[in-house]
């Protein structure tokens, strides 16, 4: 955990990016942490061809790593396509994160990127394979 | 209550966490292991696992079936650990007394057998907001089955089971009261036999959750009053595995199989079954052996330090923590403080840091905690809260361990910069 | 096929019981044990002790939802070990694993949460009459509640089941067909590839009662072309209290719950509930963790060894005692007489001594049979008898115990005055 | 089991006594060791007071054990009250039977009394506690 609340998660949990609620919006998406119940919710704005993201906010109370987690992520969504959002690969958020995630944290730390795949895909969107995700990374 | 006031401890928690090999264990944290999530699950004795170790090495064989020594011996070692659950929880009859993998299933198992038998659309069946959700989901999914009427009785401010509305709820004359002994998100104690007298004068029934009582403190289910009683050895040193349901005779009796299978039958044909004998007709399949065994020790472990013992410690412990938590700045207790109604399970709130960010900032420090919703999602929502941090204690706890939950609370204030 | 004919063992059986503490044990009969009733429970070799007892005293806490170390270590195990029971039956997914505590769960959960919402009044389904009472009385049970007709697909006077009267019976358009693979009773091993086809292009989904087979031979999901498979732990090596349901992915995810309560949720409110994923939706409650991790090192023990050798080790020593038993007075033979249609579990009947005092007086000789229905009582009925004895092998067991039950055989036909 | 099988159990397992049905009978109840499912069933003559056995015969198969339990039991039983009959005590069939009977056996042992039980009480008769009939007894 010693490098796990470094500085700029922590700056990023005081003072989130990207947060709150976009009204109107074309995408809107709630979900939980199963493990902690905590919830999020993420509104998207697309552009005129409803391709590309024009703007995004994310709302809900969680902790460090989530919030942290959504601030980061959604920092980058600008700009890109609704297939680009699809195909958005769980271990780049983690990377991007830029700390070590075990398996306890692991759904924390996802919550962004679950909440925006069920914006994208609906409802069925699922929680990665952890294994899948961790393979590799830092798990213990 | 001043800490100075109190009474020394009763039990040398450093002393007996030698009896458990997983304090030998280095920590990542390079800190010594402060263990505080016995609620969920304990650490076992040496006994416990040599007891296991030892029945599957030099007595294990299929139980009940086998015309040769070795399940011969099985089959009397498991027995015995039936009639030391029995006795350990003052049961008249070791018949009484049906192995299960753990709480859940022996509250699963009543809800399936006695409740789809004797719940009909518009019965009602009662439980309360306090209930971990495994004394709670199973009835509300037999009401959602049968067509009854499923309410709950509610937690005053203070973390109490609100009486007067259990005793409102009750004048509508439900046929069952599912209640737990020891709320494990809020450490209540509940007035079990004050309840159940309350329940049967209102002519229902009553099914105890002991999954956080029974490890704890003496327990008695004559004079408790109840009717049902579920609980699971691995909250109490024993193997995971291995859990036990314990009903008043007459009910057992009545009541048609949950699963089944081999063991619990009586005659097969095709044209149809009849069944064994309780507890048999309840055990379907090759049970958990060794696991059973295992409990026994883990029973006979506890039985010589005293079930009065253990809850003199653990209300001495309970006192200290809660003083100190009480005066440290930024937390925030849950449950009723007095220690006649708590037992030593303490929840709480670090205000600016949420208990996901506390459990895994505290790891840190080698202390280990649960935090989130300690599948007891309503009480959360009854105080507003997604989830909260929770220190339990056990036999191998001591003062030392307050002292390291305490530091490691400041720690986490200082690192969020709340402190 | 004479003794001489037959090729060289493959496994050294006497090498192998060196790894397995029970035969250090002294027998009451001062003789060595000859273990003969491993279709009811196997030993455990050292390796599964001690995995068990590692995962007690050094990497034990509940799993899933603790955020310390030593959770994260014991959800890490317990998840690698529902991976090695996966890719032990060549699963497609992990996913797709449930813990349970046994077969006869696996299969109960299946009636319960598949039956109960795809069965109903009119709907016809089909076990056998060669099935242990686990997967014919849950059968049974579902169709009387449910209004549905259960028949049986029968026996053949060598043991065989009569893929005719299946196929007879399938045309009637049954929903689901409840079958084994191997059967405890008799030693048949069905041709579940031609069964599963048969079904399949009648509509009925199979359950395959995976018990006897998994333990001895390589199990391959895919290639059966099954629907369910349940086995048992300690049929396998592994620990008792611990078994697996594997089931097609969409067929899991569109069932109910069976049991209820903690970590099978994803939301809980006073108003309803919302499960989890498979396979946690269905896995209620702490499960039997270190039996988990036990479960895994009894599979790295078989793996190690290999699937195919084990079938070959068990055919050999099947062969030899078939050909001895054939050629013995006195002794009735049931099932099939093909090695590749006939498992190393042989039932037969003593003339003019009863079961029960069969299995009595082997033991007096150290050798540890079963006598009795071996809860298959339909295959008695269909063949007229109370009971027989049965003698089954596994990897520990060698040519030396076919001649201790042969000796056997003839002390108790002296005793008794028919040899 | 070297003492179990002694000359007279095999005797009486060879050549029982009392064995057949009486017709006509005053009582009849039959039952099956749960265990191995063996079937027995006992038919008993009263006197014209209807109080005491003037003639007892039991039927079906079953192990050397649970034949000759039966056979010496029956032996016993002429003259004797329905109460006596209802007050026997197991133990003292065990010791009748004059073997050490340990639990995996004592219900092929008790087969006969349990079948006895049943003709006198009905079918609410029930197997008698395994701890209760072995204590002191001679079980492993
Ligand atoms: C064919 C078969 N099916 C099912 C079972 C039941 O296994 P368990 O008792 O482990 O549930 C057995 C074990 O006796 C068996 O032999
Ligand atoms: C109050 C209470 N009831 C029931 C349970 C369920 O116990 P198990 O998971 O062993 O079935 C728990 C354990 O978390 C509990 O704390």
């Amino acid at each position: 955990m010693d490098n796990l609340y470094r500085d700029f998660i922590l700056e990023h949990y005081r003072e989130p990016h990207n947060r709150g609620t976009l009204d109107p919006h074309d995408l809107h998406f709630a979900d939980s942490n199963p493990t902690c119940g905590d919830e999020m919710s993420m509104t998207l704005r697309l552009d005129d061809a409803k391709e590309r993201v024009t703007d995004v906010a994310f709302d809900g109370r969680g902790c460090a790593i989530s919030q942290a987690s959504a601030s980061i992520m959604t920092d980058e969504l600008r700009g890109m396509s609704l297939d680009e959002l699809r195909q958005l690969d769980p271990k780049d958020v983690l990377e991007n994160l830029g700390v070590p995630i075990g398996p306890a944290r692991l759904k924390c730390a996802l919550l962004g990127y679950k909440v925006l795949q069920g914006a994208v895909i609906g409802a069925e969107a699922r929680w990665p394979d952890e294994a899948d995700v961790l393979a590799g990374g830092s798990a213990p | 209550m001043a800490i100075e006031q109190l009474a020394t401890d009763i039990l040398d928690g450093a002393a007996l966490r030698a009896d458990f090999p997983v304090f030998d264990r280095a920590h990542r944290s390079g800190q010594p292991l402060t263990f505080l999530d016995s609620a969920a699950s304990a650490p076992k004795p040496r006994a416990v696992i040599e007891a296991v170790a030892d029945a599957y090495g030099h007595h294990y064989a299929n139980v009940h079936r086998g015309i040769y020594e070795l399940s011969e011996d099985a089959t009397a070692r498991f027995e015995a650990a039936r009639k030391a659950v029995a006795g350990f929880i003052g049961a008249p009859s070791d018949r009484e007394v049906v192995f299960v993998r753990n709480a859940t299933e022996g509250i699963n198992l009543v809800a399936y057998s006695w409740g789809r038998t004797n719940i009909g659309p518009g019965d009602l069946i009662l439980s309360t907001e306090m209930e971990h959700h495994a004394n709670l989901v199973p009835w509300q999914q037999l009401a959602a089955e049968s067509g009854a009427t499923i309410e709950y009785v509610g937690i005053t401010d203070d973390g109490h089971l609100d009486l007067d509305d259990l005793q409102l709820k009750l004048a509508r004359g439900p046929r069952l009261l599912a209640v737990g002994h020891v709320s494990n998100a809020l450490g209540t104690i509940n007035p079990i036999e004050e309840i159940s007298a309350m329940a049967h004068a209102a002519g229902a029934i009553v099914v105890l959750d002991a999954a956080q009582s029974v490890p704890h403190m003496p327990v008695d289910v004559v004079r408790l009053g109840i009717d049902f009683l579920a609980l699971s050895g691995h909250k109490m040193l024993g193997p995971s595995g291995i859990g036990a349901l314990w009903g008043r005779r007459e009910l057992l009796e009545a009541m048609p199989p949950f699963m089944t299978g081999g063991s619990m039958i009586s005659k097969v044909t095709l044209a149809g079954t009849t069944w064994a004998e309780v507890p048999l007709k309840f055990e379907a399949g090759t049970p958990a052996i060794a696991e059973a065994i295992g409990l026994h020790a883990a029973i006979d472990y506890l039985d010589a330090i005293g079930m009065e013992n253990v809850r003199a410690h653990e209300r001495f412990l309970f006192q200290h923590a809660w003083d100190a938590l009480s005066a440290a700045p930024g937390v925030r207790l849950l449950g009723p403080a007095s220690p006649d109604e708590h037992a030593a399970v303490i929840s709480f709130v670090l205000d600016g840091v949420h208990p996901h960010d506390v459990a895994t900032v505290f790891d840190g420090h080698g202390v280990a905690v649960r935090a989130g919703h300690h599948c007891a999602q309503p009480v959360m929502a009854r105080y507003d809260l997604p989830a909260t941090t929770r220190a339990s204690f056990y036999v191998y706890n001591g003062l030392e361990d307050v002292e390291r939950l305490l530091a490691a609370i400041r720690a986490t204030r200082t690192l969020f910069g709340v402190g």
